[in-house]
């Protein structure tokens, strides 16, 4: 049984999806229960995988190139984690909430299963099929609360999403065109030889792929979608959506960039230079967007725009501590940007606007929420004992080390602008409250009481994660080291 | 008039890539080059999978997994579908 | 809803032999051009056939949406539990654990039968389910 | 002119629909194109000069045929690519009849002025 761990992690949510549709009562218990069950077998892999070993496992017994294989390594570890562990947070968040029917936990266990199975798949072709799978699921839970501008919000997600689909399922032909073959592992062997017979069509492929990908994760000029989709959401989707669904986007960035065009390649093509352009040009836009943003969760979607373009600067910048802060931000926004969501919803339905201006007098009505909303965004904004900190710091320091003193700066500037809007935030937070009492016009929902522990439970949980990946950053970089080996394994020749 | 701008640059736009793309295209129609697996397919699909339509073999043999997920994606879209346009009217 | 009597009677004839033609491709998708997935389409077209000629409200006696949903999760419950009926009998996910007989014959293949048919009839509860919704949406248009 | 090219040129339209018409079922048809241009760029990536679709004869024991046969591979993946962007399509159009309803317009430049 046991070597069959790898395909009952992905199909387990799945099949449990399924069977939601069929019971009324215990949608929520299936869907947690399956979601742990798929940690705990994600953990039994842990020591295996952490001693920078390789599970692979071949779907209908056809190995290599004949058919699909799952291989789990460092990097899907890391990444697998990330979004069991949030997708269990989000499924708890939304327990409270009675209109959720069975349709929204089944398209969030479909999400949660094709995640993974985009993190797992060994196959060029299984990751477009199951990160089409992804999209559909989120699209719907964009729109789920059916009302105008969510409806909007997904339709433009999915022409974007579709156009970078169709761009990242092309590279893909000019990939099977080169090399005949559609695992990675044996693309990577086969490139070097098509490199030297047909340079333009392995730019193109990259080209093609990198531009897909690029739609997903909402770089700079092909960002239009992401302020909609994330902030009309529903709450916990939109911390779903911030905290892991874009950073599934980074994973194939990153698996496709580093290796199937690995080796020679990857600095022959200068690519590290475009992801160093591209992630400084988002930084900044973002960064300024979001402090014009009057909608609390807009503003805080144009900061997962700012946040991804640190993590794309270390990608660029390729060293090893470069890589790992990369990748420890990747953890550390997916904690932070899922709290401060979280807490949004709770504002937003307690104040019963959207407005930042509406939040004043939140802060002493319910200090424990604002606490973790304060010790979040500081961990945005970069300041010490709070985990943002400690990423930026080793990207900072792979910059100087690397010689690109100019990043620093960049990334100072950028963290004083988002200190500049996360501050006007928590000054609104501890204002006086208005005169005139509004009355609460909540997200389209019923009203939850404050002390719901379903609601705030997540929320405690991931601000001490905050603190901890804070206080003890070693913790955070151990597991991504494993992933940065691999990497740097297949850059170095 | 701004509307006729922004078509006709996106025409050039456009017609700029597609040259470029089909310049740098340089793939022999007709003659692919790697076929190890393509006639590993075509020799030893019928030994491995009994199927004598090899693209069957292909989408339910060697690649049944795809075809699984694939079904599952008709199946959130109907899902989608169905719940988009049902309710009030 | 109504037809002229020429286009109903011509429908009522048809349907059959377009339901033979669907279940024709999808048991013989492992010998011939077809499969599942087009074999599940053509049934479904059968069903929109009906819809279109006879009105929604006949054909939705007959072919009522919830067996339609309910046929729809149990093609792909079908398929999942085949694949861990592999596991089961000792092969990996999705492995074939039938024997494959002589090819040519519609028992080779091994899974690719139950396959197909769990497809096919997925494949044609969904595309008529899609039909159904939209058709049957009564918005402000 | 091969096929290729025809197809990335067909691709490159069905970008140009999508960027460009403010229709949103406009867009759709451009999206769906540029699924179509897909499929003929890997089912002629595939192809072999004079070969047959790949289906062996009736009463074959395998082993090393005598014709030709094009790539099986590219043909199984459109299979599933096929099905994916009909699957796209119908999600979108449900979102266009349900928006149209809320909205009476399907114009881009006006949904987005209204709120």
């Amino acid at each position: 049984m046991s070597i069959h761990i790898p395909i009952l992690i992905i199909i387990l949510p799945l099949l449990a999806a399924f069977l939601v549709l069929l019971t009324r009562k215990y949608k929520i218990v299936l869907a947690a229960v399956s979601i742990i069950t798929s940690i705990v077998f994600t953990l039994t892999l842990s020591s295996r995988v952490l001693s920078n070993d390789k599970i692979t496992y071949h779907l209908g017994g056809w190995r290599g190139p004949l058919g699909v294989s799952l291989v789990i390594d460092g990097l899907g570890f890391f990444f697998s984690l990330i979004a069991l562990g949030l997708g269990l947070l989000v499924i708890i968040y939304s327990i409270p909430e009675k209109r959720y029917s069975r349709t929204y936990y089944f398209l969030l266990l479909v999400s949660l299963s094709s995640m993974i199975g985009v993190i797992y798949t060994a196959d060029i072709f299984n990751m477009y099929v199951f990160y089409e799978l992804l999209s559909l699921a989120v699209y719907l839970l964009i729109a789920y609360p059916k009302t105008g501008v969510t409806l909007r919000a997904s339709f433009s997600y999915l022409i974007m999403g579709g156009v970078g689909l169709s761009f990242f399922l092309l590279g893909v032909g000019f990939l099977y065109a080169m090399t005949g073959t559609l695992d990675i592992f044996h693309i990577a062997e086969r490139l070097p030889a098509a490199f030297n017979s047909s340079m333009q069509m392995v730019i193109m492929s990259f080209v093609l792929i990198a531009t897909g990908m690029g739609i997903k994760i909402a770089v700079f000029p092909l960002h239009g979608w992401l302020p909609d989709a994330h902030s009309m959401a529903p709450s916990p989707v939109s911390a779903l959506l911030s905290g892991v669904t874009v950073k599934i986007g980074i994973y194939c960035l990153i698996r496709v960039v580093y290796t199937a065009f690995s080796a020679e390649m990857f600095f022959l093509i200068n690519s590290h230079n475009i992801l160093m352009v591209l992630g400084v040009v988002s930084l900044l836009f973002g960064a300024s967007m979001a402090l014009a943003q009057k909608d609390l969760k807009r503003l805080l979607a144009y900061s997962t725009i700012n946040q991804l373009g640190v993590v794309l600067i270390g990608l660029g910048i390729g060293t090893e501590m470069g890589l790992t802060g990369a990748l420890f931000h990747v953890l550390n926004h997916a904690i932070m940007k899922s709290t401060l969501f979280f807490c949004a919803g709770i504002m937003i339905t307690e104040t019963g606007t959207r407005e930042v201006k509406g939040l004043s007098g939140f802060g002493r009505q319910q200090p424990a929420i604002t606490f973790a909303f304060i010790v979040a965004s500081l961990g945005m904004i970069g300041i010490p004992p709070v985990n943002g900190f400690a990423s930026k710091w080793l990207i900072c320091l792979a910059a100087v080390e690397a010689g690109y003193t100019i990043l620093v700066v960049i990334i100072l500037v950028a963290s004083a602008i988002s200190a500049a809007y996360y501050f006007r935030v928590i000054q609104v937070l501890f204002s006086n409250p208005p005169e005139q009492n509004h009355i609460p016009a909540h997200e389209e929902g019923q009203v939850i009481h404050k002390g719901n522990l379903f609601r705030v439970l997540p929320i405690y949980i991931l601000a001490a994660g905050c603190l901890l990946l804070g206080i003890v950053p070693a913790l955070g970089i151990s597991l991504a080291k494993p992933a940065v080996s691999l990497l740097l394994s297949y850059v170095v020749p | 008039m701004f509307k006729e701008m922004k078509k006709v640059f996106f025409i050039i736009i456009i017609l700029a890539m597609a040259i470029l793309f089909i310049l740098s295209a340089d793939i022999e129609y007709g003659n692919p080059k790697n076929l190890d697996a393509a006639n590993y397919y075509i020799e030893q699909g019928l030994y491995d999978t009994g199927a004598i339509n090899l693209v069957a073999s292909i989408y339910l043999g060697y690649r049944a997994y795809d075809t699984l997920i694939e079904t599952i994606v008709l199946f959130v879209a109907v899902a989608g579908v169905v719940f988009c346009l049902r309710g009030k009217r | 809803m109504g037809s002229s009597k020429i286009i109903r009677t011509i429908a009522q004839k048809l349907f059959p032999f377009i339901m033979l033609f669907g279940f024709y491709l999808i048991s013989n998708g492992h010998l011939s051009p077809g499969g599942g997935f087009q074999g599940g389409v053509v049934l479904g077209t059968a069903i929109i056939l009906l819809a279109l000629s006879h009105g929604i409200e006949q054909t939705e006696k007959i072919f009522k949406s919830r067996w339609l949903n309910m046929l729809e999760k149990l093609g792909i419950l079908t398929l999942i539990f085949l694949g861990f009926l592999g596991i089961f009998f000792g092969y990996s996910f999705l492995g074939n654990f039938l024997p494959l007989g002589r090819p040519g014959q519609i028992t080779s293949g091994g899974l690719m039968l139950p396959f197909n048919i769990a497809i096919g009839i997925k494949v044609a509860a969904g595309v008529s389910a899609i039909f159904y919704a939209l058709i049957k949406y009564r918005g402000e248009i | 002119m091969n096929p290729v090219n025809i197809s990335l040129l067909v691709f490159m339209i069905g970008l140009y629909g999508v960027m460009s018409k403010n229709n949103l079922i406009k867009k759709i048809m451009g999206l769906t194109i540029m699924n179509g241009s897909i499929v003929l760029f890997f089912i002629s990536i595939g192809y072999r000069k004079g070969g047959l679709a790949p289906i062996l004869e009736k009463g074959t024991t395998g082993g090393i045929p005598t014709t030709i046969f094009v790539d099986p591979l590219p043909q199984a993946l459109m299979l599933t690519a096929i099905v994916i962007g009909i699957s796209v399509t119908a999600l979108a159009l449900a979102l266009i009849v349900k928006i149209y309803s809320k909205y009476k317009t399907l114009d881009i430049q006006q949904l987005s002025k209204e709120r």
